[in-house]
């Protein structure tokens, strides 16, 4: 069953990238054969669905690990052996995961069909998207640091190739350059985390290093260089999950293709840092989460008032693909595991439906972007609205929706974190964003598919998607229904994915580095050893997740209802304006609408400092150091002046220390030679007498 | 008593003949008339002759007068007409570098003299040789036969340059 | 005033020998210049024979200075040729005129 | 009596000389006998210097000293040595002066002179005559003449194209600079007379060791000698006249007074001071002065000075002959370093810097000449795109030139290699990076010539230089010789350790 | 295991073709260019034969017995004279897991430069004679293992080197010739001189049992051949092995070229041809790193551990100044001359943590570096053929244009960015992994991670200037990649990739060396000498 697991995994990986080689080097020659990445992906989706329900079904608690030596280096002093591996871990998480990213790939994949007809780098497009998908179950199927990274930075690639897929546009070139370079900042982070991990455990397997945590090794010793470990790989989330301050590139890269969008940047990759935080939860000590905690809740908050004033359909889903993401980023900070990878799932879904909605609507409005131009489209293309009007709701977190289950949950984890530790301004955070949330994305659906057409002559040639497009939307639109995660429609508890499925593991962190509620309440040595096991919550945790329950539900249904509300009045009744109320808070709306001027931030300090001070090195490199190295640029200057009569050699070599001297020596020599016989006799003359001086013998 | 007398007589005719020397000498390098100061150039030669003499090397006196003056100085007095134009009485030539010239020579100078007077030279109780003719000749053909010979090939080497130099020849 | 003794003789050539120095070095006419190399060449003889006298040498001096005549009137030969040939090429024989050959 | 078996003894040591001497009277014989036709004339020259080096090869091994002086105590010390260090010395001499007499078939500015040639060789072999006397000779007077023999024939010599007024105005100056050192040093001598009665090295070596020595006039005397010696071996500050008379003189001529002359200078300073003030050699080689005169860190002055001197005077010439007269002043620097290591070590590696020194030196020169008398020219700027031109020319001069500045593989390379072994050997390393810096401020000329012929083109189109057929040969052997050595050096060098004794007490 | 000379023959086989390329008649440079390659290809050939026959267990390094394909023989034999012992110098060839992946790299290099010199016009004899001379001279540098051996070949490369760029180099040629050949000679001066003090220092002993001074490199690194008094012995008070080491250091830095000595490198890149600057920064490079692997380290192991921080510190320098200044670059060529100063800086960062990760990475990022770089410029030697420019900013939208070059572009980018599953990933990793390891190196490796970000900013730039945005209609006619270009990219694209993918089959080659290294340099005393005997 176990090998059954591993094949089938391994052929899942490795269906994309076949598919890769054989468009990119094929495609040219015989166009059609994109249909191959199509099947394979078919392929890839039901060995997915396989492998989910075996594991599920029969090896619900075990989990399945494979590796091989990748790189082994023997018997070295320094270090002692060395042998880096790599491999599978596939627990419930990666099935689930494996399921999501083939599901939603797939669809994609069809739904390109028809979206990217046309295109002339048609066929590459699906090169690209297999290499992507391969990169992207390598992530959720390996079982180290190092794999880990390596496909993190893979993904990378492929959607710096897909960002930049209408290279001609100088805007996507910038954003796919711009995307890969801020990713990198953070894979830095990551990837001197992984250095501490490794130089003190000699080895990147997940499982091994929290072994050897849990049985009190720290990296150098000190609680503090684990929690710098934890932050800075949670630096590569921060990169990859776009979470402030480098959330800035995921806004941009709407300006690959809207699938890719779909695919890429709501669905699965920027999820990768989400799951980053799942594989590395044990590790985490209270600091670390804390830091986790803020840093989402605060980009979650900032996204959403951005999202409030943005116009371009992409743009609004982007940012809210970023507050969502704050949402799971600080679910996992406040300790509720199970709850931010639950929303993960969710939100893949109904987001990667919102894009492709949106793709539909774009489709429809012959690339028409910008809202303020459409409305009305309820008639023209009712597939498309009541897909989109469902995933909305999920979002908007009401209930019978996917959505409300998770958001729920991460919103009473946070009150409960609130009131154990004090921190309240977190969940007030949360609270905050759910509503706005809710008005934003009801201020979208309202002004692209109610009200009066904006736009008459492209509402005229407006009609609905065909089938290869809305049929992905369909299927993604039903599994936004409550009813595929648990039987009961306010409590996700009951449900069998948080039952059985996805449990919050105990941590392997040293006990004094826990926040009080992770403590197990009989913390004997032996459970601190053993990993992955159902965490046994202190009781205050649990007393405080049964009182936040409720609270937590009704408060966020009232914020909910709250910003539907003000979104109807607003922009369906028309009773306010819009407008007027921007005019009148004019300061807070342009910061609102330039992203807090951010990018321009950035663009002014790092960037053009960057620049500035690499310029002032190269005048540094060609006139200094040449200088120095050469003699000195002054010196340079007056010998090249002196030796201007003599051959162009001298002054090319006069640049060169010895040059110089040389020609200065050489000119002062060359004064004595005269030519006049007697002046040399002189010189003789004067020469024995210093020779006396000097070597007389007293 | 006429010991004393003799060593008197000595002295004085060392200090003529030194004076002549030095004199001359000092006209020689200084006057700016070419032919004068080869006139005078006669002067020092036989001043030193003089010297020699009262060294006791009369032998050698002898030859300095006879290649000095009998030769070397005809020489420079051909010389001296051969790069000049006859015509002008007042055959003058100029001077370079005067100072460095003096300051150099007046260095030199102290040092030399320095040197002759601080320095103890062997010196023993002087008897001087009856002939020194007969000596000189046996050691020019014994100890220094290979010199000699050599000096032989020397003056054929001269002789061959200088006049394959001098000769007037059509080319 | 004293013996007349070695040291006499030796500060004549040495002043004879400066003088020469100076001759060489200050006089233009190439003539002049060898007049002053004779008189070098005739203090080192003085020398030579000053001491072979008064250190009792034997007579080597005076061999050496009979050498060194000859070899002078050999020199003087060839210094006058190549003087008339540069009298012939340059049409005068300023020595510090002749400085073609220089950096 | 014993004078007479002593002159027997000693006619036998000096027979290179006497053939010399005679070849010298056959060729101004020959050249009054038949003044029509003179091409015989240097095949004469020709067979007698082969046959001088025979006879010189002869005495190999033998090592002894001739015409001993009545007032030597000792009576085997004469003022004549023969020795396998002379032997080494006069066979460079042999061999340099063969090749000249090569290159002056070649030179047109030699050949010109149709009815002077005899004199010319006749006089080339004085300045042979001199040396080969400068190599052994052991007694300051017969130091000084044989100096002043091959100086006055060298004054002529560089006079020799008299019609051309750079060569006349070379020979007056070096005649006046000539006259006036050897002045100098005669005077020097005449103290060193005074001081210790005697000319003669093994006497004065023997008195100076005696504390009855005023130093200060001996130290003087020996400066004033010195400037002699380094005026004959150009070195610093006595090398004022080198630039101008290599610049004027022919360029056989030039080359001659660039090798050989210098080779017969070296060899007397170094017997000079080796039998002079030189006590004894301890097992290890190493020579212990005799403490009256510094001769150490004088030396160690001058060839520093030389060789910066050299070298950066030579990257400002423009006329190649002028160049390779400061590279050769620079040579002088590095080889005057062999000698104030004051060890056999040292003296190795001066032997092995000559032998590879005559090679190069002549080989750059001899193509110099060859250019010359085609473009009639030895400005730099006139070599350009001369490597396409006429490759085999540039491609040998481009090897001589590399090898001057001593890289591998070429036998340059090698020679520098033992000066500083030799260096380090005696830990003066600060010495050797002097020295090494040097070289690498020599690279900037010598590899400026290639620049000039490889790497910029001909403006005018210049047509090919041919070379005859042994031109051809003889530079194709030269330049065997340098990379054969340049890897495969042993038997130079055990050839250069026979080579050591010097004659002394 | 071979019955033949192999090491010889690989090495001398340019030099005979060298002799015939130069009885060849100029009017034929089409087989003139066809010997070059079938001898640069032998090589390739016989590089391949010894991998096969390459022992991956035997160590080498500081043990004569395990080196493999040795050959030894008396060279210069001078029977010893009392004051001065005999001169002993060995012809003395042999290769271990320091030197075999750059003689890989060195046949690989010099195959691809001979394929993209087809383009050289001018004065073909010439061109291909001095470059089978430098082939020479590079292979001989690496498989020798006598230090007078070593130099010869060492120098050997300057004037060929100094032609290739000064005859057929662009505009400022002369400028960029002599600034090479000056540097690298005043640098290579410093090795001879302590060259010459190792060989007074040391002594080998002989089989007839007496000891001789030598330049075996294997002798010079036991500490038990030094003898006391020697100048470079460490008990000699007076702290000159410091010195020595300082200036033997300089001189390969030169080489490598480290900062602040790198300002010949843009020049002499920007000028010298495409192939000459493939070889340049394939292989030449490397011999400066590579010299200090197999000299400065073993033969002074003591001050390598003194030392050490601060040549990471100069690693650290090279990585981050590299890649600023590589940032504000204009010109294509310049940029990628500046990029390998950056990279360089790795190699230096993972020698210094002397650690078997660091070495391992150092060595194979040397081999990295060589294939990539190679790659990078014959990229711009393609463009520049066709463009007449490298002005960055004179290009735009090559990638519609010729699909297949933006394709092997691509790789090559982003292998120099360090992109996973392509080579540069996997070394520049290594190298930070060890260096992290090592305490004194680690605060220094975290600062050099910067340089992870800076070069994808410059690449990706550049990439973006080039090729990406609207197409410059000045360029719409140029042609994509022809046959012989394939031939160029298809061999480097293939080995980057699988290196990226299976880094074991070089750092198998490597490991046991490295390993004997790195113990050698960590733990020998080298006070002890023939006197502690």
């Amino acid at each position: 069953m176990s090998e059954l697991l591993i094949n089938f995994s391994i052929a899942i990986l490795l269906l994309p990238l076949v598919g890769f080689i054989i468009v990119v080097f094929l495609g040219k020659r015989f166009p059609k054969f994109y249909l191959f990445e199509v099947i394979l992906l078919g392929i890839a989706l039901v060995l997915s669905i396989i492998v989910l329900y075996s594991k599920l079904v029969y090896l619900n608690t075990t989990d399945v690990t494979a590796s091989f030596t990748w790189i082994s280096m023997s018997n070295s002093p320094a270090v002692g052996s060395i042998s880096i591996e790599l491999g599978f871990k596939i627990d419930n998480v990666t099935a689930l995961m494996l399921f999501v990213v083939n599901l939603i790939s797939f669809l994609v994949h069809v739904f390109s069909i028809e979206y990217m007809r046309g295109d002339k780098r048609y066929t590459r497009y699906f090169a690209y998207l297999g290499i992507f998908t391969f990169s992207m179950l390598g992530i959720v199927l390996t079982h180290n640091l190092l794999m880990m990274y390596i496909f993190w930075e893979l993904v990378g690639l492929s959607s710096y190739l897909l960002i930049g897929f209408w290279f001609e546009k100088k805007s996507a070139s910038d954003a796919a350059k711009k995307a890969f370079i801020v990713n990198r900042i953070g894979d830095i982070g990551m990837f001197i985390g992984i250095l501490i991990l490794f130089t003190q455990y000699k080895t990147f397997t997940f499982d091994v290093i929290y072994q050897q945590i849990a049985s009190g090794i720290l990296p150098f010793e000190s609680n503090a260089w684990l929690t710098a470990a934890g932050i800075l790989v949670f630096m590569g989330a921060v990169g990859k999950s776009a979470q402030f301050p480098l959330h800035v590139w995921l806004p941009d890269a709407m300006e690959g293709p809207t699938p890719v969008s779909a695919l890429i940047h709501a669905a699965t990759m920027v999820a990768a840092g989400v799951y980053l935080l799942v594989r590395i939860f044990v590790m985490l000590t209270a600091d670390a989460m804390l830091v986790i905690a803020v840093v989402g809740a605060f980009t979650s908050l900032v996204a959403a008032t951005i999202a409030l004033t943005q116009n371009d359909i992409k743009k609004v889903l982007a940012y809210s693909t970023v507050s969502q993401l704050g949402y799971m980023v600080m679910s996992v900070g406040v300790g509720a595991y199970a709850f931010a990878f639950f929303h993960l799932v969710t939100h893949a879904f109904f987001k990667a439906c919102l894009f492709l909605g949106s793709g539909s609507v774009i489709h429809a409005m012959h690339h028409e972007q910008d809202i303020r131009n459409m409305g009305g489209l309820k008639k023209k293309m009712p597939l498309t609205y009541y897909t989109f009007l469902i995933s909305t709701l999920a979002i908007s977190g009401v209930p019978l929706f996917s959505g409300f289950l998770s958001k729920d949950g991460i919103l009473a984890g946070t009150l409960a974190f609130g009131k154990l530790t004090g921190h309240w301004l977190i969940p007030i955070m949360g609270f905050t964003v759910a509503g706005l949330t809710a008005f934003y994305m009801f201020r979208l659906v309202i002004l692209t598919f109610h009200g009066k057409p904006a736009d008459h002559h492209k509402y005229e040639h407006a009609h609905e998607s065909p089938f290869v497009m809305t049929a992905p939307l369909v299927i993604l639109a039903v599994l936004s229904i409550f009813i595929w995660y648990t039987p009961n429609p306010i409590g996700a508890d009951a449900g069998w994915v948080l039952k059985n499925w996805i449990k919050t593991p105990t941590q392997v962190t040293p006990l004094e580095t826990r926040f009080e509620f992770m403590k197990p309440t009989n913390s004997s040595r032996d459970s601190k050893t053993e990993v992955h096991q159902e965490v046994t919550h202190s009781v205050e945790y649990t007393e405080a997740i049964h009182w936040a329950h409720y609270p937590a539900m009704f408060l966020s249904l009232a914020v909910a209802a709250l910003g539907i509300l003000i979104a109807f009045i607003f922009y369906q009744w028309k009773k306010l304006n819009a407008d007027k109320l921007a005019g009148k808070l004019k300061l807070l709306y342009n910061f609102s609408l330039n992203k807090w001027f951010l990018d321009e931030l950035y663009d002014k300090t790092a960037v053009a400092g960057t620049l500035n001070f690499s310029s002032i090195l190269a005048w540094f490199d060609n006139k200094i150091v040449d200088g120095i190295v050469n003699g000195s640029a002054a010196l340079t200057r007056f010998t090249s002046k002196m030796s201007g009569l003599f051959d162009t050699f001298v002054v090319d070599g006069a640049v060169n220390f010895t040059a110089f001297f040389s020609g200065f020596v050489g000119l002062s020599f060359k004064k004595l030679q005269t030519g006049k016989v007697q002046t040399y006799i002189v010189f003789v003359v004067f020469a024995v007498i210093i020779l006396l001086v000097f070597f007389k013998p007293f | 008593m006429e010991k004393k007398f003799f060593m008197n007589f000595y002295d004085i005719a060392f200090y003529l003949f030194a004076a002549i020397t030095l004199v001359s000498a000092l006209f020689i390098v200084t006057t700016r008339n070419i032919v004068h100061s080869a006139f005078y150039m006669l002067f020092t030669f036989f001043g030193i002759a003089g010297i020699y003499v009262l060294l006791g090397a009369d032998f050698i006196a002898i030859v300095q007068i006879l290649v000095y003056v009998g030769g070397i100085l005809i020489l420079l007095l051909f010389g001296v007409m051969l790069t000049n134009k006859i015509t002008n009485v007042e055959i003058r030539t100029g001077t370079v570098h005067m100072l460095p010239a003096a300051i150099a020579t007046a260095i030199f100078m102290s040092a030399v003299v320095a040197v002759m007077i601080w320095t103890e030279w062997k010196s023993e109780p002087a008897q001087i040789p009856l002939t020194t003719t007969k000596d000189i000749g046996y050691l020019l053909i014994n100890d220094y036969v290979l010199i000699f010979e050599l000096l032989g090939i020397l003056l054929l080497v001269a002789l061959i340059g200088a006049a394959s130099i001098a000769r007037r020849d059509k080319e | 005033m004293l013996q007349v003794g070695l040291t006499h003789f030796l500060i004549i050539s040495a002043v004879l020998f400066s003088l020469g120095i100076y001759g060489i070095i200050t006089r233009k006419n190439a003539v002049m210049v060898l007049m002053g190399i004779e008189l070098v060449l005739n203090s080192a003889n003085i020398n030579f024979v000053a001491f072979s006298r008064f250190g009792n040498f034997g007579l080597n001096g005076q061999v050496i200075a009979l050498f060194v005549i000859i070899l002078a009137a050999a020199e003087a030969a060839i210094a006058l040729a190549i003087v008339l040939n540069i009298y012939k090429t340059f049409t005068n024989v300023n020595v510090d005129e002749i400085d073609h050959l220089k950096e | 009596m014993m004078a007479n078996t002593n002159l027997y003894h000693s006619l036998g040591l000096i027979v290179p000389e006497l053939i010399l001497s005679a070849v010298l009277i056959v060729l101004v014989l020959a050249d009054l006998i038949f003044h029509k036709n003179k091409k015989y004339i240097p095949y004469i020259a020709i067979a007698g210097i082969l046959i001088t080096g025979f006879f010189t090869l002869s005495q190999y091994g033998i090592s002894g000293s001739a015409f001993a002086t009545s007032d030597v105590p000792t009576n085997n010390f004469g003022i004549f040595a023969v020795d396998s260090f002379g032997i080494f010395f006069k066979i460079i001499v042999v061999v340099s002066s063969l090749l000249i007499v090569f290159f002056s078939f070649g030179s047109d500015e030699i050949q010109k002179i149709t009815d002077r040639l005899g004199e010319y060789y006749a006089l080339i072999f004085g300045m042979v005559l001199g040396m080969f006397f400068m190599i052994s000779a052991t007694d300051l007077i017969l130091i000084y003449l044989s100096m002043e023999l091959m100086s006055l024939s060298s004054y002529v010599l560089a006079g020799f194209t008299k019609l051309r007024d750079r060569s006349s105005e070379a020979a007056l100056k070096y005649l006046l600079y000539g006259a006036v050192s050897s002045g100098l040093m005669l005077f020097g001598i005449s103290l060193v007379y005074g001081l210790t009665g005697s000319t003669n090295l093994y006497v004065i070596n023997s008195l100076i060791q005696g504390p009855q020595i005023n130093l200060f006039t001996l130290s003087f005397a020996c400066i004033l000698i010195f400037a002699g010696i380094g005026y004959k071996i150009s070195s610093a500050p006595f090398h004022f006249w080198t630039p101008d008379v290599y610049e004027g003189a022919p360029i056989t001529i030039t080359a001659f007074l660039s090798v050989a002359s210098k080779a017969a200078g070296f060899a007397l300073l170094i017997r000079f001071i080796k039998t002079t003030f030189v006590s004894y050699v301890d097992p290890l080689g190493v020579w212990q002065l005799i403490n009256v005169f510094d001769w150490k860190s004088l030396l160690v002055a001058i060839s520093i000075l030389t060789m910066t001197l050299g070298n950066f005077s030579a990257i400002w010439q423009n006329n190649l002959k002028r160049m390779l007269a400061y590279s050769s002043i620079a040579h002088a620097g590095y080889i005057l370093l062999g000698l104030v290591v004051f060890s056999n070590q040292g003296l190795i590696a001066i032997l092995i810097y000559f032998s590879i020194y005559l090679i190069m030196n002549l080989g750059a020169f001899l193509i110099v000449m060859l250019i010359a008398n085609k473009i009639g020219s030895e400005e730099i700027d006139d070599y350009n795109g001369l490597g396409y031109t006429s490759p085999f020319l540039g491609v040998s001069l481009a090897i001589f030139l590399v090898s001057l500045t001593g890289l591998p593989p070429t036998a340059g390379f090698i020679a520098k290699l033992y000066l500083f072994i030799a260096l380090v050997d005696a830990k003066m390393i600060a010495v050797a990076v002097i020295a090494l810096l040097n070289s690498v401020v020599s690279l900037y000329y010598y590899i400026r010539v290639l620049k000039h012929m490889f790497l910029t083109q001909a403006e005018k189109d210049t047509q090919a230089i041919t070379t005859s057929l042994p031109n051809t040969i003889l530079i194709s052997v030269l330049v065997a010789i340098i990379l054969v050595f340049g890897v495969y050096f042993e038997p130079l060098i055990n050839f250069a350790k026979s080579c050591l004794v010097v004659l002394g007490m | 295991m071979i019955g033949f000379p192999i090491l010889s023959i690989i090495t001398f086989l340019p030099v005979l073709g060298m002799f015939l390329i130069l009885f060849m008649k100029k009017e034929q440079p089409n087989s003139i260019k066809y010997l070059t390659l079938v001898i640069t290809a032998v090589q390739v050939v016989l590089a391949v034969v010894l991998l096969a026959n390459y022992n991956y267990s035997a160590a080498g390094v500081y043990e004569e017995k395990s080196f493999q394909f040795i050959e030894k023989f008396r060279w210069i034999n001078i029977s010893g004279i009392t004051w001065l012992g005999d001169v002993k110098i060995d012809y003395f060839m042999g290769i271990d897991g320091l030197s075999m992946p750059m003689v890989l790299l060195t046949a690989l290099i010099s195959f691809i430069a001979a394929i993209s010199s087809w383009t050289i016009e001018k004065s073909i004899k010439g061109y291909f004679a001095l470059f089978l001379l430098l082939d020479a001279g590079m292979m001989g540098v690496f498989v020798s293992l006598d230090f007078f051996l070593f130099y010869i070949f060492w120098e050997l490369m300057l004037l060929p080197m100094y032609f290739l760029i000064g005859i057929w180099g662009g505009p400022r040629k002369e400028y960029a010739a002599i600034k090479f050949f000056i540097y690298t000679l005043f640098g290579s001066v410093f090795i001879l001189l302590v060259m010459i003090g190792l060989y007074f220092s040391a002594t080998e002993l002989m089989t007839d049992g007496n000891r001789v001074h030598t330049f075996n490199m294997i002798a010079l690194m036991n500490p038990a051949n030094y003898s006391s008094d020697g100048i470079l012995s460490a008990l000699n008070p007076n702290n000159l092995r410091l010195i020595a080491y300082i200036a033997l250091f300089a001189g390969f830095a030169i080489k490598i070229p480290m900062f602040p000595f790198h300002t010949w490198l843009p020049d002499a890149h920007v000028e010298a041809p495409t192939p000459i600057s493939v070889i340049l920064a394939g292989v030449l490079l490397k011999m400066g790193t590579y010299g200090i692997l197999r000299v400065s380290y073993p033969m002074f192991p003591d001050i390598t551990r003194q030392l050490m921080w601060y040549i990471a510190l100069f690693g650290m320098i090279n990585i981050i100044y590299g890649a600023l200044v590589a940032l504000a670059q204009k010109d294509f060529k310049k940029l990628i001359a500046y990029s390998s100063v950056s990279h360089m800086g790795y190699v230096l960062l993972g020698m210094a943590s002397l650690t078997t990760v660091g070495v391992n990475g150092a060595i194979f990022q040397m081999f990295n570096h060589g294939t990539i770089t190679a790659m990078l410029f014959l990229i711009v030697g393609v463009v520049y053929d066709r463009a007449h420019t490298r002005g960055l900013n004179d290009f735009g939208g090559l990638a519609a244009q010729m699909p297949v070059y933006t394709g092997f572009v691509t790789v090559a980018f982003f292998a120099a960015i360090g992109l996973p599953g392509l080579s540069g990933f996997v070394s520049e990793a290594l190298v930070f992994i060890g260096a992290f390891g090592a305490n004194a190196t680690r605060i220094l490796t975290i600062i050099s991670t910067l340089g992870i970000l800076l070069g994808a900013a410059y690449m990706l730039w550049t990439l973006q200037r080039i090729f990406f945005g609207p197409l410059n209609e000045k360029w719409a006619t140029l042609a994509d990649l022809d046959k012989r270009e394939y031939a160029m990219f298809i061999p480097l694209t293939i080995i980057i990739i699988f290196l990226g993918v299976y880094p074991s089959a070089m750092l198998d080659i490597m490991n046991s060396s490295v390993n004997s290294l790195v113990q050698f340099v960590t733990t020998t005393i080298s006070t002890t000498s023939l006197s502690g005997l």
